[in-house]
């Protein structure tokens, strides 16, 4: 019974309840903060409510997409910093296709749809080539390879783009891309249609990343490579593979970008975005080391970036270099202060063991006087 | 014979979860040998670690020379002429041999090191342990054995009076171990104290003056080596008899399972021809070095062959990684159990079911009550001592880590064994145990290649040997009436 | 068999001969000739390219070979430091304002001051890494964050953007209109710089532990070496070079603002890399670092000048000139390692 | 408690009303999102200074931000933050013409006047466009200066920032326009424009390119804020007889202006450009005009400033009316060395 109690404790105590309390203590602040504001006259309106609030998720969602390739990246012990520049050239190609194929008088809907399948296929290919070289070059690691091919894919959607921004006004076809960024009404909530997606995605990576047997194996290599290997698993393979997705994230991030951009298509798109997506997982729960973090750690930790900075900005006034000085400081305190309790309850269990070992001698020499 | 060098009283050392030292008593002399024995986690380890100053005792007294002293880092035991020579050799790869050697104390020329000096003082050392070892070479290029050399002069660069030797022979070739005999010999005569730690009786019947025995991280006794012979101090170390040490049973030898013919593969072994049948178990000895555990590695597809071809039940096959080798019946279970066989931080029931995951699955989604039931099976079958299948691999000790690992490939249902030293490190009472798994299993029909560097274990588990000389097979032998000596001729390398 | 090893093991050592061999050793000569073959291609197109162009490559290498050389400890510790280029801003900006507002006066106090705040980020960073047991790409990264969103911090420190007429006369001359032996005091100090990291890494105690904890922690750990104290130094000196960096370019460029040298600790990285120094620790060399920072220094100076019509292939050549260096790398070291097993007797 | 709670109300209550009752102004109460493109600029800070000062005269209150790393996304945020806040005219500099066109409309649904300022969002985004002088006056004066400069004759080539930048395309287009077209210019040979991106040491290693590119380089034209300075620095420091004129901060280029590399620069005053803005938007909210082509408004100082209809480069690459309307100040400061003095502390 106690045990069972003392389980139950410790299961209160996972990172993803931590990650829950953070969000209701940081929810209850800014309500009062929200409150006192109208209050004093200084608000011209309930700024902090639901309906606000997830309707203001929308442009913190937008490197979601990504967060759930690199997470598994980084469940496996690497990490790739080249996604949002492949994401950029998946985008620029879909921009450059796009142009070709209407231009060639294709009818915009088919032409947007090749266009997109040749987007979703870029940004897959530049995940594999990152993945080919990884499993093919052990002895380097991910981090040096995608950090070339991060500067390699980059340059080339500049090169096809050729620097300028492409834009496709009044093109009712890729105006459908624009809808990606809207949201649904239901009620009083507009859900955003990137949420509702994201949503979706993140459930279905719940269940595949935690309740089969290829999740399994994920984090199996972030945990042991060769120990893996030597169970029979096909490492290179899901090494590959994961890489290949965590490219074709990045190229549906790009999707929701160009939808969230009013359809205007740069080579310096998304800059920086996979620094987010691995700050997210991390503050999700993932370890760069590998072998660690779970699917609804990360969805909280989207949502607990996007609340933090929709509140320090609406109701602090906080400045975005500000939010930005924020996301820093969590993500070292995050991976910071895990460590710092681990390495305290250490201290404390073995003093307590000396405690008792120092009684049971002390007893056994009287005994023996 | 000169008189007490060291002395250690009632060392108590506890750490979280287990009281690794209990009121543990030793003492050596000067010149002399002193083997320190025990099974895995019999605190051998915390023991010496305590007197080099990686631990402080947490109760008890150091005396040296008769003084007391306090251990209280690595630096203060170097000071005070504690030298030890671990297990895995504690070195830095990828520096020098010199550099390793005067690492801590190097020559200075005012503020900056003097790497000429260095040089010319690392092979005077060398030299004088009659090591042939260019001082420049990084160390990491070197044998373990070297290494271990290495280690030995830095040691005595230091002018160390006592040396901890732990496992030294562990990777050591039978050659190799008999050029560290001799140096350890050497430097007992020039009055150096050392602590040998081994399981090898060979060391110990061969090199130590005196053994102390201990158990349970308790104080079992102190005997000198003309005392003491290997079964009473195996009954010493497990404080229970061990009847049945090999229980082989001879069953029944069925149809080929696996053949490979020509097999090479270049800098690590050539034309290399083997055959397993079913029920048998196979052994294959040698030197460390000779190709063995490379030859076991291609089997299992972890690394490509040049040439050859293997068959498994008599059709050639591809064998491009270890998913297709498992794929076709063949299991391996890897010599370094921690790096290779587990993921440490992950349950018993994980490890187990890592392979045959898909088995586990309800459509697609795993099913723990399933992962659980195999996993206690296995637990029981194996006896696997554990609160449960939940408890991390990382708890148990290394007999039942190894265990782990057996149980893991036996919930694939494989038909080809690959044991890679399956009972190095492993303490007395496991090895009993997986003794019995290897007979029981062959008694089923699966076919078990065994690599081991342990003579006895080889003669007397197996039905057929293989012996490999610098990569080739140099002979076969029926194990029926083999004796060491037959075995040893055919590992020895050949001299000029 | 006339001849018989009898450690096969040891006997690996046996350096097999030839170029390709010699060169996977020497990864520095190999860089030195990649170095020399771009030159030449370059020199084609342009002609007279390194005469005119010879003192630019050395004054743009600089400051990145100063970072380069910063992070070449960290590196061989096994760490990484992807905040250097914001501790440059972050460094430079504040030394900037300190000299607007008449607190410096004299270019000593502004490279002192540089490399005081640098190194104190740097030292931040590597107690967090070796006492808070946090991954370096997490606290580098957060740190990264967090001093580059500090950069306007009006709010706090009047500071907005450091522009020419912050600076004093002297200091304005001091980098580039100083010449010793033709060389402007610019290059100098990444001279001084390499000079130094290099007599340090080499030839002290202190040194040699850096490399001794890139090569083997535990080993260095249980020999009484002081590895949190090693770690966190090693990041000082990177936090430091990268402090002095701050105050060379605001001696170079005259100004510094927040998005100064953003994005650039990728390029200090490659130096490091293409100079084939070991992200995991323990090998590593000031020369390669030197060599590395002057390639995608020339690289930076020549691809404008090349005329190729299309001014953004700066990025995708740098990419793909990184991405060729470590595959080739690897390449050789892969055939070089072949060429020893098969020389091998078995 | 209570009783303090209605202290602070009863006070609050006092200032209001008597605020209320010493003047009534057209900005009382209303809230005003200012964006500029990136923050940590002093172009920008200097535009918020103007802002302040329309607030004082006006009373309404406003907050300002820029993206972190100036990135258009970076803006959607902020937009979306003041959309949140019922904010009641957003005024914004775009990093992207385009890109921010969706979120502006949603504010515009949401009853929001969106002013665009300094570099304009696409007519569909705005009610309004304030820009301190049109494309082809600016373009004009830059090029009429650097002929003065080198004496009507020579190389002369262009540093601009981003390919992207719609208004540096709108003013490096008017300026090949002219050296095509007006017999002044005909000796004057034009050799490119080159990319810094706003990046310091791009424009430097650019600026670098060209000089040894075309050794006989007489003049650049730089219309940019960010990147003049390394232009300049760059000339300065290879001891060239390049002349560089451009859009400029006095307080960067006043060492240039005296060493000679520019005998002027231009930039309007980013202080007034903001005030007019913030008196734009309050006319919006206040239904004093609708940015209608044909309206005008008041700036105090500054004057009357009319609303017309504005004109951006269409695929083809000409110049063609759109469907947004757009204000100029027309005044542009120009630094030399006898004026640039008085400027530095300000820009």
């Amino acid at each position: 019974m106690m045990k069972r109690l003392a389980r139950s404790a410790g299961g209160l105590l996972r990172w993803e309840t931590m990650l829950i309390a953070a969000l209701v203590v940081m929810c209850a602040v800014f309500d009062r903060q929200d409150a006192a504001r109208q209050v004093a006259g200084l608000a011209k309106k309930d700024v902090f409510n639901p309906a606000v609030v997830i309707k203001g998720l929308r442009p913190y969602m937008l490197y979601s997409f990504m967060t759930l390739g690199i997470m598994l990246i980084l469940a496996m012990g690497d990490i790739d910093i080249s996604t949002g520049a492949s994401a950029a050239l998946s985008v620029a190609a879909l921009g450059v296709v796009y142009q070709a194929l209407t231009g060639a008088g294709i009818p915009g809907g088919l032409s947007l749809a090749l266009s997109l399948a040749v987007c979703l296929l870029t940004g897959w290919l530049c995940g594999a080539v990152n993945g080919w070289l990884v499993t093919r070059f052990k002895e380097l690691f991910a981090m040096i390879i995608t950090l070339a091919t991060q500067l390699f894919y980059r340059g080339v959607a500049y090169l096809l783009l050729g620097g300028k921004t492409l834009t496709f006004k009044n093109d009712a076809a890729f105006d459908l891309l624009k809808r990606l960024y809207n949201t649904v009404q239901i009620g009083d909530v507009s859900l955003p249609v990137m949420l509702i997606a994201f949503l979706a995605a993140a459930a279905c990576y719940a269940v595949w990343v935690h309740g089969t047997a290829g999740g399994r194996r994920v984090f199996a290599l972030g945990t042991n490579p060769k120990a893996t290997l030597y169970s029979g698993i096909r490492a290179d393979r899901v090494k590959f593979r994961l890489f290949a997705l965590c490219g074709l994230t990045g190229a549906v991030t790009g999707v929701f970008f160009v939808g969230a951009t009013s359809s205007s298509i740069r080579a310096d798109a998304m800059m920086g975005y996979e620094m987010y997506a691995i700050a997210a997982a991390v503050l999700g729960g993932f370890s760069t080391s590998g072998g660690r973090g779970s699917v609804p750690g990360v969805v909280l930790s989207l949502v607990i970036f996007g609340v933090m900075k929709i509140g320090l900005g609406t109701l602090y006034g906080f400045a975005d270099s500000m939010v930005n000085l924020s996301v820093g400081v969590i993500l070292i305190v995050s991976t910071l202060l895990p460590n710092l309790l681990t390495a305290a309850g250490d201290a404390l269990r073995l003093r307590k063991r000396r405690a008792q070992a120092n009684v049971s001698s002390r007893a056994l020499t009287s005994g023996s006087i | 014979m000169a008189g007490t060098l060291l002395e250690m009283r009632r060392i108590t050392k506890i750490f979280p979860g287990v009281k690794a030292l209990d009121d543990v008593r030793f003492d050596l002399n000067a010149g002399e040998i002193h083997a320190l024995v025990g099974e895995n986690g019999a605190g051998k380890s915390t023991f010496i670690k305590a007197l080099a100053g990686v631990h402080q005792p947490d109760s008890g007294e150091i005396l040296l020379d008769g003084r007391k002293v306090a251990m209280r880092d690595p630096v203060t035991a170097q000071r005070l002429g504690v030298a030890a020579i671990h297990q895995h050799a504690a070195s830095y790869p990828d520096l020098s041999v010199a550099e390793n050697i005067f690492i801590g104390h190097e020559f200075m020329a005012g503020p900056f090191i003097n790497w000429r000096k260095a040089n010319r003082e690392a092979r005077k050392l060398l030299d004088s342990i009659g090591a042939d070892i260019n001082p420049a070479d990084p160390v990491g290029s070197l044998s373990v054995a070297r290494q271990q050399l290495v280690e030995i002069a830095k040691a005595l660069s230091q002018n160390a009076r006592i040396l901890i030797m732990d496992e030294p022979t562990a990777a050591l070739s039978k050659r190799e171990s008999e050029e560290l005999y001799a140096i350890a010999r050497g430097l007992r005569d020039r009055g150096v104290a050392i602590i040998l730690i081994s399981h090898r009786f060979e060391d110990i019947f061969g090199l130590a003056d005196r053994v102390t025995v201990l158990r349970d991280g308790g104080y079992v006794g102190t005997w000198p080596i003309g005392e003491v012979d290997a079964t009473a101090l195996v009954g010493y170390m497990v404080n229970r008899p061990i009847d049945q040490f090999y229980p082989k049973v001879k069953a029944a030898v069925g149809k080929e399972l696996l053949r490979c013919e020509g097999l090479s593969r270049a800098g690590f072994f050539r034309d290399v021809s083997l055959r397993v049948r079913a029920g048998e178990i196979v052994g294959l000895t040698g030197l460390v070095g000779a190709g063995r555990t490379e030859v076991a590695q291609s089997l299992f597809g972890a690394e490509r062959p040049d040439e050859g071809t293997v068959y498994v039940d008599g059709k050639a096959v591809e064998i491009g990684s270890p998913n297709q080798a498992m794929r076709l019946g063949v299991g391996l279970l890897p010599e370094d159990r921690q790096a290779e066989g587990l993921l440490l931080p992950w349950s018993i029931k994980r490890n187990i079911t890592l392979p045959s995951l898909d088995r586990y699955a309800r459509g697609a989604f795993l099913s723990d009550g399933m992962e659980r039931t195999a996993a206690r099976g296995l637990r029981e079958q194996l006896a696997i001592k554990a609160n449960d299948v939940e408890t991390a691999a990382q708890a148990l000790s290394g007999g039942n880590q190894q265990k782990v690992v057996v149980a893991k490939l036996l919930a694939t249902e494989l038909r080809i064994l690959i044991l890679d030293e399956p009972t190095k490190g492993v303490d007395v009472g496991s090895k009993a145990a997986i003794y019995e798994i290897m007979s029981e299993l062959a008694g089923k029909g699966i076919g078990i290649l065994m690599i081991s560097s342990e003579m006895p274990e080889v003669i007397n588990m197996s039905d057929r040997v293989y012996v490999m000389r610098e990569g080739r097979v140099s002979a076969e032998f029926d194990a029926e009436g083999l004796t060491q000596s037959r075995v040893l001729e055919a590992a020895m390398p050949l001299e000029k | 068999m006339g001849e018989i090893q009898t450690e096969t093991v040891a006997s690996s050592r046996r350096a097999p001969s030839g170029v390709v061999s010699m060169l996977a050793r020497r990864r520095e000569i190999l860089l030195l000739g990649v170095l020399l073959a771009l030159l030449t291609g370059v020199s084609l197109r342009v002609p007279g390219y390194l005469r005119n162009n010879y003192m630019n490559i050395l004054k743009g290498g600089s400051i990145n070979m100063v970072m380069a050389a910063g992070m070449l400890p960290v590196l061989l510790i096994g760490s990484i430091d992807i905040s250097v280029a914001s501790t440059l801003a972050f460094s430079g900006a504040v030394a900037g304002m300190l000299m607007r507002d008449g607190y410096i006066v004299s270019t000593i106090g502004m490279v002192l001051t540089g490399i005081a705040i640098g190194g104190a980020i740097g030292a931040l960073n590597g107690v967090l890494v070796a006492y808070g047991r946090v991954l370096p790409i997490i606290v580098t990264l957060g740190m990264g964050y967090v001093t580059r969103a500090m950069i306007p911090m009006d709010w706090l420190l009047g500071l907005n953007k450091i522009a020419r007429i912050n600076l004093t006369d002297s200091f304005k001359v001091f980098f580039l209109d100083h010449y010793r032996l033709g060389l402007p005091y610019l290059v100098w100090f990444a001279v001084v710089v390499t000079l130094l990291t290099g007599l340090f890494l080499r030839f002290t105690r202190i040194g040699r532990r850096v490399y001794a904890v890139g090569s083997n922690e535990s080993a260095a750990l249980v020999r009484g070496v002081h590895t949190g104290g090693i770690k966190t130094l090693a990041h000082a000196i990177c936090g430091a070079a990268s402090g002095l960096a701050g105050v060379m370019w605001l001696g170079y460029y005259n100004s510094v603002e927040k998005t100064t040298a953003s994005g650039d600790e990728m390029y200090v990285i490659a130096a490091c890399v293409l100079g084939g120094v070991a992200v995991t620790g323990g090998y590593g060399k000031i020369t390669g670092v030197v060599i590395g920072a002057l390639m995608i220094a020339m690289i930076n100076s020549a691809i404008p000048q090349l005329n190729v019509g299309n001014s953004m292939i700066t990025e995708f050549v740098k990419g793909l000139l990184l991405l060729a260096a470590i595959l080739l790398n690897a390449g050789l070291r892969r055939f070089a390692r072949r060429r020893e097993l098969l020389g091998r007797r078995v | 408690m209570k009783r303090a709670l209605s202290l602070v109300l009863a006070v609050m209550l006092v200032f209001g009303v008597t605020a209320a009752l010493a003047e009534e102004r057209p900005g009382d109460g209303l809230l005003i999102g200012v964006v500029y493109k990136q923050s940590g600029n002093a172009y920008f800070q200097a535009a918020v200074t103007g802002f302040e000062k329309a607030a004082e005269e006006l009373g309404f209150t406003f907050q300002h931000d820029g993206p972190d790393d100036g990135s258009s996304d970076g803006q959607i945020r902020i937009i979306e933050n003041y959309i949140n806040q019922g904010v009641d005219a957003i005024a914004v500099s775009a990093n992207d013409a385009d890109a921010l066109v969706a979120t502006l409309q949603e504010a515009k649904a949401a009853g929001i006047k969106v002013v665009s300022w300094d570099a304009p969002v696409a007519a569909e985004g705005r009610d309004l466009d304030v820009e301190p002088a049109s494309s082809k006056a600016i373009a004009l004066q830059l090029l009429e200066s650097i002929s003065e400069s080198i004496g009507g004759e020579g190389q002369l080539a262009i540093v601009s920032a981003m390919a992207t930048a719609p208004n540096q395309n709108l003013w490096i287009s008017f300026i090949e326009e002219a050296l095509k077209g007006d017999s002044a210019y005909a000796n004057i040979e034009y050799v490119g424009t080159v990319y810094g991106d706003d990046e310091y040491t791009k424009s430097y290693d650019e600026t670098l390119g060209l000089i040894n590119l075309y050794p006989d380089l007489k003049g650049i034209i730089t219309p940019t804020t960010a990147g003049a300075p390394a232009v300049a620095k760059c000339v300065l420091d290879e001891g060239k007889s390049i002349k560089v004129t451009g859009l400029t901060l006095a307080s960067d280029m006043a060492e240039y202006i005296k060493a000679g590399v520019c005998d002027a620069t231009f930039l309007w005053n980013p202080i007034e450009l903001g005030y007019a803005a913030a008196y734009a938007a309050v006319a919006l909210v206040n239904g004093d005009i609708t940015g209608a082509s044909g309206e005008s408004y008041e700036v105090p100082g500054v004057g009357t400033l009319n609303i017309e209809q504005s004109t951006a480069l269409n695929e083809a690459g000409e110049l063609a009316p759109t469907d947004g309307t757009i204000s100029y100040l027309n005044k542009l400061n120009a630094f030399t060395v006898e004026t640039v003095d008085a400027w530095v502390d300000i820009l």
